[in-house]
């Protein structure tokens, strides 16, 4: 037991997974002799050699693209978007190949690639260096879709998205890169679950990523206000953990659902959606979501009035209908 | 005068510190000739062997009777679509027959000719274009990458490949086929790119046909030629006579050996003609003219190396009908395995979108079983 | 009045806008003497002009990408996608570029393009060529996002959309190209109002594009079942009218989304998650969806199974809790 | 001998029907010299004109200083990031100068010095990277478009505008700045693609600073120079050494020109260096030695150009002096304009999103004005 950043834990996973398989290689932008301009691949490059850590020339898709080819062969490529927004250009590769090539060759062509994207806002980035772009990837049949919010599942989920068969995207909330925590590799478990950080009794917040810290926060604050609140951390967006969250909801009746990715058409629509499906009758208010507005990523000195932040977190569970 | 068109003057000194602005790469021997390699019909084809030339006439005449079978397949409604590669067969069949049984072929739609010759069932290579399913082949057991419907997007592809069995330390060359108009997406420059810094073992080989639909070469590209990309990347570029199935062979087969003795890709551009119209949803004579195709259908790849063999006496009659009984029986099969109704489970469109379904798709699998069920007690 | 195909439609509102507007250009793969491959385009090159409506070199983030600078210049482009997968090149143009600029410059650099993109399935096209693609459009702050269902709709959305000083990404839905209706070219009002196509007292389907005919189809069909149904078309997801949609859903307590994409992250969540936060205590039952299934578009001999249905429709109506 | 290496053999005819097959663009002319361009201590700078460069010499002077200044309001925190051009200049007062009041810049997040050039307040050039807004000049008064940091998706759109302002018969050249790194991308192809193509009034400087970050042009590209990757889009490539200001500003000059008079795009490519590190949150020691480093310091674009004037008398100690006062001056300027604390306002966010704020946005404008309401009530 140990402390580290989740860079750190992030560092120590692909160490582990490049150590344990000689199959795992890691490619991308500034990866090898910088380390990454996060340095979540410090060291790699000097452990393992500069083709298991590849500098690759300055281009996403041809990067997810050969990342494919390299799969086709047998290898297990680990690919570094430098940003969210510089990952669009591989938007074709993602969506018509990796998502796809498996189901279209009925399992032949299986495509283990783990493509990791530093994602969200809150450090001051300029403009297209702070975007939630998980609900692209959600949305895109074929893909699994993670999102760590602990130093523990940095590791965790990292290794379990290298170990599987299928192509995960791998969103790594920047803003969270050098949070600290008690750390040791723990044992690698499937995606898929959603864990349940605070149990409360008055409402649930349903969040990930980025935005778990702030919930956590906001769930402390709601003791003032008499309020204990759930706090529930998704961990996979794909597959979704209908069970955990349910479950959680329905003890408590009442939910919001926070991330920072713009509102309109985002996961927590789908998670709003589903849950009022399954819990209809539980239900004593509409879940509520509280996310990033329908606008372009602010510039540095505006981002905290898009962020979803305690208060505004706390306004929306004030508008769960208590009074009933 | 002007100082861009002087030369320049003298350094003093160098501007190229060696460490970062990395390799000064003589581009002389990266230049592609100015005319395209034309063997049939020149001293050139006198060094063939005899054997090869015949062999690449029955596969001529196979692919050929291809193109026309599935064609017709088309017309019966057993095919929902089909591009042709009739005018192309001899790109199609180099691309089968310069590659070893260890390498991998990367086609796109067109190209199924090709992966016919490659060892694949017709029924098998057509799978996507009959609709019963997305894809028919073993892509690992044949090493033929899936068709390619989005352009060019195969070619990093093949670069990845190429580089991993590259560290694996295994002999094998990839092979990616792209139009002349697939030249002009980002993917198609992104791979050469990778392929010329990792110098990967692959080899591009763009039919250039004319048209990408409707849109002849002139729109799509002002380069010299399209070989001439290569230069940009530090790659090899070749240009030769695509409607010379000796020429094709021989610089097909000497691109996939120059990139498996480790001297790095090559591009190679193969100047030839669709003769039919894209596919058969497709109306050609709105973008070209009955001139244009009958200059071409005098260069049918065919007909050229049939001339060639029977005016240098390499071929018989009975050969000739050997060839022509050999298609047959290919039509003939097409025919029967395309007249048997595909097998269709609606609940396969589960199975393989992930190695384990999620609870969601279980979820929606059940419900298309209820809904299946119900139609059967309905009848 | 005589009767058009949406096809003919759509070619007539381009035909006009040409016309009217010397700077609108039409460009894109194959729209010139071929005049696109469903013609859209067709005959405009020869009446304006191969400039005005230009074939262009085979790359979408370059079309999208030379459309910005032209309408940087001042012009109205209207690009034409050939297939929504094959817009996909074109993501990063689209969502840092098209859909952010006039935010960033504070409104110096509007760009008034339009996209058209041929969307959707039913035609028995092989992979890719089906994609319904909204939700990546329709979650992008600075685009507009519209698709039209009747033949009507086809000539005044596109008028509008050119029309607009915004971009907008408009979605012609393929298997509607030759369906035929009266029409008259009608004067153009601005995007962002859904419009009542039938009006019921039992339930809601809400719904647009190429599922709209299928929804009119179980509406009728479920007058046999006692049910009587509202049919909303949408026509603009971006801007979302509220509105409309409220007062349909309100008036009748239930209602079902139904569209093509996939659910999960599909327009459809965003639509029963706002219509639930807006019309909670209306509800009899949860807002349910009918959509394509959680799985890349099938081969053509299984699409159907893949496409919500009458049947499938009305099975999601009779689980709106009427027992009650 | 193999036939790839022999001369093709003499063709029976061509295999070039003019119509599909597009045009056959001589490749010589398109071609760069095999080294850059170098004027300061050759003949050709006999030839040029002294008063240009005393004024480059004073625009460097300039530059230089704004580059340092730049850096220090990063360490004070006035600037959240700053992304110097420090070394590269020449390449940016070159780009400047190049172009007409009528013609339009496509910047990236590096040349910003470029745009000071062309006139843009600091202030204002520096706004992205201040953080308190994403763009700072009226684009359209400056034409000056907004600085790209999306690698290369500024050449499309340079292409676009160059093309939209030939069909109004506007006499309107467009000059796109890319780095070495951004030819990788496939919105450099593409854009270089389409201007050949539609032989658009567009200019595309590559400075190749020898670094993608990290990255060295090795890692890159293989290309024997970047110019080289022009003949395949069938425009011009030249090369020139870009921390020579008065070759760069001979070059940049007549391929602006080039364009203009209607003979089509040029690639330029210009040999340069980045004295500083990628930004100031870069450490740059972790992929470059200091004997590299030193290595380019000795060629220095302001110290060889101050060397060449004072070698050949053309400037004196006065105006060396006058120089650097002005310089001092815009320091002064810059410190005075980031000393004030810019003006925010968050509404503002919601303002530009579309012509008119969407229902949905004025809600969500609502619901953040109610917020800052309470926050001003709680202070
Ligand atoms: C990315 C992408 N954009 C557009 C299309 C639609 N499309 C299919 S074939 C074709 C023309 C291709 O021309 P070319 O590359 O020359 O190949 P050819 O058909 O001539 O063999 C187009 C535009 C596509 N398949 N993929
Ligand atoms: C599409 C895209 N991918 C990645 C990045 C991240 N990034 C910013 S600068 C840079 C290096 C650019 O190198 P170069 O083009 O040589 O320009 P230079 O910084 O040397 O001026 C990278 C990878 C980006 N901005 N855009
Ligand atoms: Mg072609
Ligand atoms: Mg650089």
């Amino acid at each position: 037991m140990s402390t580290a950043t989740l860079a750190q834990a992030l560092n120590t996973a692909l160490g582990d997974a490049l150590r344990e398989d000689p199959d795992v290689h890691v490619l991308g932008e500034d990866v090898g002799t910088l380390g990454g301009v996060f340095r979540i691949t410090d060291g790699l490059a000097a452990e393992f050699g500069s083709q298991r850590c590849l500098d690759t020339p300055l281009a996403e898709a041809g990067i997810l693209g050969t990342a494919v080819g390299m799969a086709m062969y047998g290898l297990r490529p680990v690919v570094e978007m430098q940003f969210d927004a510089f990952a669009y250009p591989a938007f074709e590769q993602l969506v018509s190949h990796v998502a796809k090539m498996r189901n279209r060759t009925a399992g032949k062509l299986p495509l283990p690639i783990t493509i990791r994207v530093p994602y969200g806002g809150g450090i001051g980035g300029v403009e297209h260096h702070s975007d939630s772009s998980e609900a692209y990837y959600a949305h895109t049949p074929g893909l699994h879709v993670v999102t760590p919010a602990t130093v523990a599942d940095g590791y965790g989920l990292l290794r379990a998205a290298i170990a599987s068969d299928d192509p995960v995207v791998f969103l790594e909330p920047k803003r969270l890169y050098w949070s600290k925590d008690e750390f040791t590799p723990a044992p690698v478990e499937p995606i898929g679950r959603a864990v349940v950080r605070r149990t409360g009794s008055s409402a649930t917040l349903l969040t990930y990523g980025p935005s778990l810290p702030v919930c956590l926060e906001a769930a402390e604050a709601a003791k003032a206000e008499g309020w204990d609140l759930t706090v529930v951390d998704l961990r996979s967006l794909v597959p979704f953990d209908d069970e955990t969250v349910c479950a959680a909801v329905r003890a408590t009746g009442r939910a919001v659902v926070v991330h920072e990715a713009s509102g309109f058409g985002g996961v927590g629509a789908e998670i709003a959606a589903r849950v009022t499906e399954r819990c209809f009758h539980h239900l004593a208010a509409p879940v509520l979501r509280v996310t990033g507005f329908d606008i372009p990523y602010p510039p540095p000195m505006l981002e905290r009035h898009h962020l979803p932040g305690v208060d505004r977190i706390l306004d929306a569970v004030a508008l769960l209908q208590w009074e009933q | 005068m002007t100082l861009l068109d002087q030369p320049a003057g003298a350094p003093m000194g160098s501007v190229w510190p060696p460490d970062a602005h990395g390799p000064r790469r003589d581009p002389a021997p990266l230049l592609p000739d100015p005319e395209p390699l034309r063997v049939l019909g020149t001293q050139a084809a006198d060094k063939l062997d005899a054997e090869l030339l015949r062999e690449l006439y029955r596969r001529l005449v196979l692919g050929r009777r291809y193109n026309q079978q599935a064609t017709t397949l088309t017309k019966q409604g057993r095919l929902a679509v089909y591009p042709a590669s009739t005018g192309q067969e001899a790109c199609q069949i180099a691309a089968a027959m310069a590659l070893r049984e260890t390498d991998w072929l990367f086609p796109s739609y067109r190209d199924t000719l090709a992966v016919v010759s490659r060892g694949v069932r017709p029924v098998e290579a057509l799978t996507l274009l009959r609709g019963n399913a997305h894809h028919g082949w073993d892509p690992k057991a044949h090493r033929v990458a899936p068709l390619s419907t989005p352009l060019a997007t195969q070619a990093p592809h093949a670069v990845g490949l190429a580089h991993a069995a590259r560290l694996r330390g295994d002999d094998v060359v990839a092979l990616a086929l792209v139009g002349d108009g697939g030249t002009s997406e980002g993917d198609f420059h992104e791979a050469l790119n990778f392929a010329g810094v990792l110098n990967a073992p692959v080899v591009f080989l763009v039919q250039n046909n004319g048209y990408a639909i409707s849109v002849p070469l002139a729109k799509q590209s002002a380069a010299p030629t399209l070989a001439h990309k290569a230069v940009g990347y530090g790659i090899s570029g070749r240009l030769v006579d695509g409607n010379d199935a000796a020429a094709m062979h021989s610089v097909l087969t000497e691109a996939v050996e120059h990139a498996r003795s480790g001297r790095g890709p090559v591009l190679v551009e193969a100047v030839t003609y669709r003769l039919e119209a894209h596919t058969n949803a497709d109306d050609a004579t709105r973008y070209r003219t009955p001139e244009e195709v009958a200059a071409w259908q005098a260069r049918d790849p065919l007909a050229m190396l049939e001339t060639h063999l029977r005016e240098a006496g390499l071929i018989d009659d009975a050969e000739v009908a050997a060839a022509a009984e050999a298609a047959e029986e290919l039509a003939g099969e097409m025919r029967a395995e395309f007249h048997a109704e595909p097998e269709l489970d609606p609940l396969s469109l589960f199975t393989h979108v992930y190695a384990e379904p999620t609870p969601q798709l279980r979820e929606q699998a059940a419900l298309l079983a209820a809904e299946l069920a119900a139609e059967a007690d309905a009848r």
